[in-house]
């Protein structure tokens, strides 16, 4: 991989989230780029997830600030950021379980309009847009043979894909997954992975991933956390190597 | 003792136990490796009935599927969680006491010997506790239950080395006093440090059985099944 | 001829239906009784109001349109009383109530509507004056009233008498309508000292603010009047225990002499084996002038028998009865009585006894009813 | 927090023409009430509760929102149409369309508080504010007629710009101009939840932190739910008053709230054919049952209970599965290979 | 006037006790069992009327005090094994929907057994009497419900937190698949549970039918003060139970010498405050 050097897309200075006394995330500088495929990683309860929090809006860093593509953004709700092209899938399936996969996504699609879909005396359907946003991206994550199909009847495997195509959905600037391949089987780690490739060169991707090899093969950036801190960021080799890096997180004797 | 006939899970649709075979003899400790999603944990759910299964589980030739959790429970299965499972509304002592039972082999006083740092805390609350505390008031509470056999689900997760330390040191006292052992472990270290013989489950089957020595000179098995990190 | 139908109106479901048990018997028994009218036995139909005013209007205006419904008795909810009698007058029909209203022989009257109970003003008047006059020492009143029109009606005609008698009033605690709790408002009493307690409430609050007080012991402190009583069913509830020296202002009382209620409370007990109380005999009486009427004016025509029940005299329950054509209201006693102390009772419903009794009723300019 | 079956929105979009059929049905059922009952006033009534009962659907239904302040709306309604009407001579449509604007206003109020909390906070809420506005009705005794209810509402004609269409004092006139305005109410829930905007709604019952993160204000689309609901509620209040030529108290009282609510659950949630089917069913129970035992009340419970424990969906629910199961028969023979 | 004031705030711990009473069942089923329990005034309304039924057979108020819980609670075990247990897992809709079926049930069965006419209970002998302050009184029997409220807070109090049994309930509203592991039986917990909390209900009935006598619809109108209470104490908590209570009596019966006819808006009005202000009442936990 070469050095990223894209503009850069999100900024975070200082960022920091307590709960009570706990600082789950204390004083996190992070620099996105555009075009770059940017991973956190670190043990649990690490903080990686509240830091995503914190960058999409549904919790208020209690300090520090967060700018995304020039504009300070720290104080909007998770809603307006949508609709500046920021995007996430949940660590735990967050679908609308009843409802059609096909819905699924014209919903996402729709909530990249905001306030617009209050129209309630126009049909779906003349909204034409969103339909065929749902169904490229069905086709991009190959769930043509379910569109139809409730969510909530998907394989776990094909819901995580659906999680992260909710994303694609509002043609983000920024992506940000978490842990997309949590709990798949490893027949659909490898499409997930080709998928995050993918996504990469057409978005900016922010990723919180366990598994190592994918996290290896595909980061251009990899920031280690720990402790609701930064430990080390750099590009995968880097971090591989780093001695702290493997004391805390990859471990000494090797994961059994 | 303890046997697995062909156990399969499911949440939902999704297929998670694929027919696992397994047993735990008497006095012995026993791993259950694999990786992130394997099915270890929903294993040992189904063990305590915690999770609906198919297929055939018995501890010492009484039937478990199909009963409640609680009737499990009672006849000496002790399951300790991943998340631990301890009430934070209630104190370490209150905690350790609605689990206590009468008759058992560990009483109070016998696990506040062997976890002295639970004495100290015994008032505080159970949302207080730190994450090495929270554990070891887990498998405390798990002994005073009177179990006959303990199942343990990545007890060193998270914790600090000096910790995993003294919890290693206690499995070993609580092998060394005949209770039989099903231990959850990502952390090859610990497992090598104390089991008798090791499963490696993937994708919701056992694929490798093993005593400790053979595992220990199969690296090949290693890198095939377990290797997350590189 | 037609047969002759007569739709009691009354609340058999819900959250009034203690009265509307009691009230179906007395239209039951009137029409049942009654003999033969225009040439043919009388019929009674039920409509039951479920307690709501809004079912009670549908359903009459059902029975209108489609049984050609004319006679109507009953209603106990004043505001279902105000609203069946605009539409059963729209229809042309007859309508009787006993509900407590003014307005229904006031300001919302009409030539179709027609009411047994005395208003609020002969209610304070037969209640209020003649305690004053027993207790020429009693000089300090205290008032508990439910905000609404009905406990503003009974109110201001207390407030009148007082001022006419030199009354001190002490104070007045309003309560809502949804209250059941009155040990605060009896503290107020208690805080003023009063002779007397006037109580202006009625139904279950009545009872509460009754028993409430018992429990508190003000009824050896002050002398405590509840002016709009429901009557014997309302005092069999509370017993002895808590109406003991009680003065209780009611419509109606069994053990009024007069023939045609001795003739009533015989044929109740025949009938129903209970003694007649408040409800039975209002409904009673409303279903029977309304055959009256119809046979007076020979024909079930609305106009003809509104003509004929528009200042009828009739033997009633509390003596000669007038209806009176200015309003149509029935002009009939009111009574005063004194719940008894068990001991003192002759049988398990003769829990109180008559102090006095007598007939107040705005008369001339007084009459708020214009009717058309 | 509630989250309720029978949902139509997820396959409406690819099968237009199931909800024409429902449409259809609507209408056939409208045209059928007053044939079938021995009234056209008792056929009225149920029609304006369905009303109300569709307009309490959007909200439970497809927001997920349960709301016991249903009986605000429908009072606030009434009285606003009812004081138009007598005080300032507007006319029939202009009654409807202040108890419309009026029934919305309150209920973007009562949404706005309510929203702020979930689950049995928000139900609580509801409830509390129910208990204020009956207090306010009861206490504003000069407007509203306190207890005694607001007496000699007109019922006047249909007449836009002073041209008389139809005189509604008959009983089936009347009928007929509320179940037009059912109907009209009818096609337009239809086109609402197959709006972007109802479709939003149902994501919200669904998941209300996938909706948020997707991009939607859920706090705009509840109050708009509320909103809608309030104006549909509201008309259907004022219905009602011109129905009785009264407007009673009770209309604004919490167990008007409850009969709606029961109505809206028994006929179905989260489907339009429901409220009809609620309305007909409980308003037809109490008349029925109530001219035969006074202790009715006590099967109406029974009927709960039922519902609650084998019919969750409500009466339109049961009427789908035995479709349902017809089809299957229908196709059955066909296609014998399907699990 | 000032007298007035001072009294009326003891008038309304007084009645704030008998809504601790009536409410601190409600809350203890919906903390453990997450049960919104619409049908608690109904099993009061039968209180109630055990009471009245055995004062009037025995004349012994006393036994009323004991027969009552015990026939209530056996009631609501009854209930809560046909019909309440299958409904735990459902949405809030569904067990308000249930409960009031019970509700109304129970209510109307009140009216077949007993009539549609209220029944009153007498107020048991030796406390007939009042005590007085100046010109103010307070009867006995009030005391003595202020005191039995009292106890019998304090002794659910040890049960919840000095039993094994209440720390097992506490711990199962925290967890109950956890309770399960150790080996208890959670289910019958839980019906246990119900029956205690209804039982709850069943003793202000008892108890407040000297005070208000027992009518069928007295059911509805408890239910609504005992939501208030829980919903400003915070759903599911012991002392919001207890401070929610003794707030509302004292706001309601202040009110009554300061604005009499809004006593009982404010309750409500006080609700919705509370709830606006503190998204999980007092005591809440979310
Ligand atoms: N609502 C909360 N209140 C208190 N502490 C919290 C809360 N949410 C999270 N935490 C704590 O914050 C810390 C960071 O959590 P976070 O979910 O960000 O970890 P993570 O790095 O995503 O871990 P994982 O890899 O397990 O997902 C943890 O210790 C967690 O227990
Ligand atoms: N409640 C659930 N609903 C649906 N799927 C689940 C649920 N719990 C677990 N799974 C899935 O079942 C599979 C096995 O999970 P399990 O928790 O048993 O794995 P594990 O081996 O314990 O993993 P880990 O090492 O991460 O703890 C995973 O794919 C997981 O995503
Ligand atoms: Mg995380
Ligand atoms: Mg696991």
């Amino acid at each position: 991989m070469t050095a990223p050097s894209g503009d850069i897309l999100l900024q975070t200075t200082g960022l920091e989230l307590a709960y009570g006394a706990f600082k789950a995330v204390d004083g996190v500088d992070l620099t996105v780029r555009q075009g770059t495929i940017h991973t956190i990683i670190g043990p649990n309860g690490a903080g990686k997830t509240t830091t995503f929090h914190c960058l999409t809006g549904e919790r208020r860093p209690t300090a520090g600030r967060v700018t995304f593509d020039g504009r300070d953004i720290t104080n909007r709700p998770p809603e307006a950021r949508v609709g500046l092209g920021m995007s996430r899938s949940f660590q735990i399936t967050s679908l609308f379980q009843t409802l059609s996969v096909r819905e699924n996504l014209r919903l996402a699609a729709q909530g990249r309009d905001g306030a617009r879909a209050l129209a309630f005396w126009r049909p779906v359907t003349s909204r034409p847009d969103h339909l065929k946003v749902a169904d490229e991206i069905i086709d991009r994550l190959q769930l043509g043979g379910r569109a139809h199909l409730p969510a909530g009847e998907l394989s776990h495997g094909q819901q995580r894909v659906l999680e992260v195509g909710m994303a694609l959905a509002a043609r983000p600037k920024l992506l940000l997954l978490d842990e997309p391949t949590s709990g798949m089987g490893i027949d659909d780690i490898p499409v997930m992975t080709r998928l995050i490739g993918e996504l990469g060169r057409d978005y900016t991707v922010m990723l919180i991933e366990h598994n190592m090899s994918i996290v290896m093969s595909i980061s251009d950036v990899i920031t280690v956390m720990h402790q609701g801190r930064v430990l080390v960021e750099g590009p995968p080799d880097l971090v591989r190597n780093d001695d702290r890096v493997r004391s805390a997180y990859l471990g000494e004797a090797g994961a059994c | 003792m303890l046997t697995l006939d062909d156990v399969h899970a499911y949440y939902g649709k999704s297929h998670v136990l694929e027919g696992v075979t397994m047993e735990v003899r008497a006095g012995e400790l026993v791993t259950l490796l694999g990786r992130n999603g394997a099915g270890k944990t929903t294993t040992l759910r189904s063990i305590a009935g915690i999770t609906t299964t198919t297929g055939r589980i018995s501890f010492d030739n009484q039937d478990l599927r199909g009963r409640e959790p609680y009737e499990i429970a009672r006849r000496g299965v002790a399951l300790v969680q991943e998340h631990r499972g301890i009430f934070g509304v209630l104190t370490v002592e209150e905690n350790l006491k609605i689990a206590l039972r009468k008759g058992g082999r560990w009483g109070l006083d016998d696990v506040y010997a062997m976890f002295p740092r639970l004495r100290e805390r015994r008032r505080n609350g159970g949302r207080a506790l730190s994450g090495g505390e929270q554990q070891m008031l887990a498998m405390a509470r798990a002994l005073v239950n009177n179990p006959r056999i303990l199942l343990l689900d990545e007890p060193t997760e998270g914790l600090a080395p000096v910790i995993v330390d003294e919890i290693v040191r206690i499995l070993k006292a609580i092998r060394e006093s005949g209770m039989p052992v099903l231990l959850v472990e990502q952390n090859l270290a610990v497992c090598e440090a104390l089991a008798d013989r090791h499963y490696i489950l993937e994708q919701g089957r056992i694929v490798y059985t093993g005593s400790a020595q053979a595992f220990k000179a199969d690296r090949a098995v290693r890198d095939r099944y377990l290797a997350l990190s590189q | 001829a037609d047969p002759v139908t007569i739709h009691g109106v009354k609340s058999m479901s819900g959250g009034f239906a203690s009265y509307g048990k009691f009230a179906e018997m007395g239209s039951k028994l009137a029409v049942g009784s009654y003999g033969d009218v225009l040439g043919g036995p009388a019929s009674y139909k039920t409509i039951d109001t479920e307690g709501n005013a809004g079912k009670a209007v549908r359903k009459v205006q059902e029975a209108i349109q489609q049984d050609g419904a004319r006679f109507f008795n009953g209603c106990t909810l004043s505001s279902s009383a105000l609203a069946v009698g605009k539409e059963v007058n729209q229809a042309g029909g007859v309508f009787m109530t006993p509900a407590g209203a003014d307005e229904l022989t006031g300001s919302d009257c009409n030539p179709g509507t027609f009411r047994w109970s005395v208003p609020t003003y002969g209610a304070i008047e037969q209640t209020v004056r003649p305690l004053i006059e027993a207790m020429p020492n009693a000089k300090r009143w205290y008032t508990i009233t439910p905000q609404y029109v009905f406990g503003e009606a009974l109110l201001a005609n207390a407030k009148r008498i007082f001022a006419e008698k030199g009354i001190e009033h002490v104070g007045n605690s309003y309560h809502s309508l949804q209250e059941q709790e009155f040990s605060g408002y009896l503290t107020n009493a208690m805080g003023q000292s009063p002779d007397v307690l006037l109580i202006l409430n009625f139904g279950g609050q009545s009872s509460n603010t009754l028993r409430q007080a018992v429990n508190f012991g003000l009824k050896s402190q002050m002398t405590i009047l509840l002016a709009w009583s429901a009557g014997l069913d309302q005092f069999q509830e509370l017993g002895s225990d808590v109406i003991e020296d009680v003065y209780l202002g009611a419509q109606y009382w069994h053990q009024v002499e007069s023939p045609m209620n001795v003739e009533l409370v015989k044929k109740v007990r025949e009938a129903y084996g209970i003694t007649a109380n408040y409800p039975l005999a209002a409904d009673y009486i409303g279903t029977k002038v309304i055959l009256d009427a119809i046979k007076a004016a020979g024909s079930t025509d609305g106009a003809a028998v509104r003509k004929a029940l528009s200042g009828m005299t009739y033997e009633g329950p509390t003596g000669t009865e007038t209806v009176r054509a200015e309003d149509h209201q029935v002009i009939k006693d009111y009574y005063l009585l004194k719940g008894k102390a068990a001991s003192a009772r002759a049988d398990d419903d003769d829990l109180a006894r008559i102090v006095s009794s007598g007939r107040s009723f705005p008369e001339g300019d007084a009459i708020a009813c214009k009717m058309a | 927090m509630a989250h309720l079956s029978s949902d139509t929105t997820a396959s409406s979009i690819r099968n237009p023409r199931i909800l024409s059929g429902i449409t259809l049905a609507a209408l056939a059922a409208v045209i059928i009430l007053p044939v079938v009952l021995p009234s056209a006033t008792l056929a009225t009534e149920i029609v304006i509760f369905a009303m109300a009962a569709l307009a309490c659907n959007l909200l439970l239904g497809y927001t997920g929102l349960l709301s016991f302040g249903q009986a605000i709306f429908f009072g606030t309604g009434a009285y606003l149409a009812s004081l138009a009407m007598i005080h300032l001579d507007i006319g029939l449509i202009g009654a409807l369309l202040i108890a419309g604007a009026g029934g919305a206003l309150t209920a973007a109020l009562v949404g706005t508080l309510a929203i702020r909390r979930t689950g049995i906070y928000f139900v609580m809420l509801t409830l509390a504010f129910t208990q204020l506005a009956y207090f306010a009705a009861y206490t504003l005794s000069d407007w509203t007629g306190g207890d005694n209810g607001l007496l000699d509402v007109p019922r006047p004609p249909l007449a836009i710009a002073g041209i008389v269409l139809a005189d509604l004092s008959s009983p089936l006139a009347f009928y007929g101009f509320v179940a037009a305005i059912y109907m009209a109410m009818f096609v337009g829930a239809r086109r609402i939840i197959n709006s972007p905007f109802g479709s939003t709604l149902v994501a919200i019952r669904e998941n209300t932190d996938r909706a948020a993160a997707v991009g939607y204000d859920t706090r705009q689309f509840k109050i708009l739910a509320f909103t809608i609901s309030g104006a549909l509620t509201g008309i259907a209040g004022a219905l009602y008053a011109m129905l009785l030529n009264f407007a009673p108290l009770s209309n604004i009282e919490l167990p008007m709230s409850e009969n709606i609510l029961i109505m809206t659950i028994i006929g179905g949630t989260g489907s339009l054919l429901g409220s009809i089917l609620g309305s007909a069913g409980i308003v037809l129970l109490g008349d029925w049952l109530s001219a035969i035992w006074p202790r009715w009340h006590l099967l109406l419970g029974v009927a709960l209970i039922a519902v609650v424990i084998v019919m969750r969906g409500g009466l339109w629910g049961g009427i789908e599965g035995l479709i349902d199961r017809w089809r299957q028969r229908q196709s059955g023979s066909k296609a014998e290979d399907r699990p | 006037m000032l007298n007035v004031y001072l009294f009326q705030i003891l008038n309304g711990l007084g009645l704030g006790m008998i809504y601790f009473l009536i409410s601190v069942g409600l809350t203890i089923i919906f903390g453990l069992l997450n049960f919104v329990n619409f049908a608690h005034g109904a099993f009061f309304l039968v209180g109630a009327y055990v009471c009245y039924t055995a004062v009037s057979l025995t004349g012994n108020f006393w036994l009323a005090l004991v027969a009552g819980p015990l026939v209530v609670g056996a009631i609501a075990w009854v209930t809560e094994r046909a019909l309440i247990k299958r409904v735990y897992h459902l949405p809030h809709t569904f067990q308000i929907l249930i409960t009031l079926g019970i509700a109304l049930i129970i209510q109307e069965s009140a009216i077949m057994i007993w009539g549609p006419v209220g029944k009153s209970v007498p107020v048991p002998e030796m406390l007939r009497g009042v005590v007085r302050f100046g010109n103010f009184a307070y009867p006995e029997y009030r005391l003595f419900m202020i005191a039995f409220a009292a106890v019998i807070g304090l002794a659910l109090w040890l049960l919840l937190e000095r039993t094994r049994f209440g720390a097992l309930v506490r711990a199962g509203s925290e967890n109950p698949e956890q309770v399960a592991l150790l080996g208890t039986n959670i289910y019958r917990l839980f019906s246990l549970t119900f029956a205690l909390g209804v039982a709850l209900a069943g003793i202000a009935g008892v108890l407040s039918a000297p005070i208000r006598g027992a009518h069928p619809f007295i059911g509805a109108e408890v239910l609504g003060i005992a939501f208030v209470v829980v919903v400003i104490g915070g759903m599911g908590s012991f002392t919001g139970a207890l401070v929610g209570s003794l707030l509302v009596g004292l706001v309601q019966s202040l009110m009554t010498s300061l604005w009499p006819q809004g006593a009982s808006l404010m309750i409500y009005g006080a609700m919705a405050a509370v709830i606006l202000w503190r998204p999980y009442g007092l005591f809440g936990r979310a």
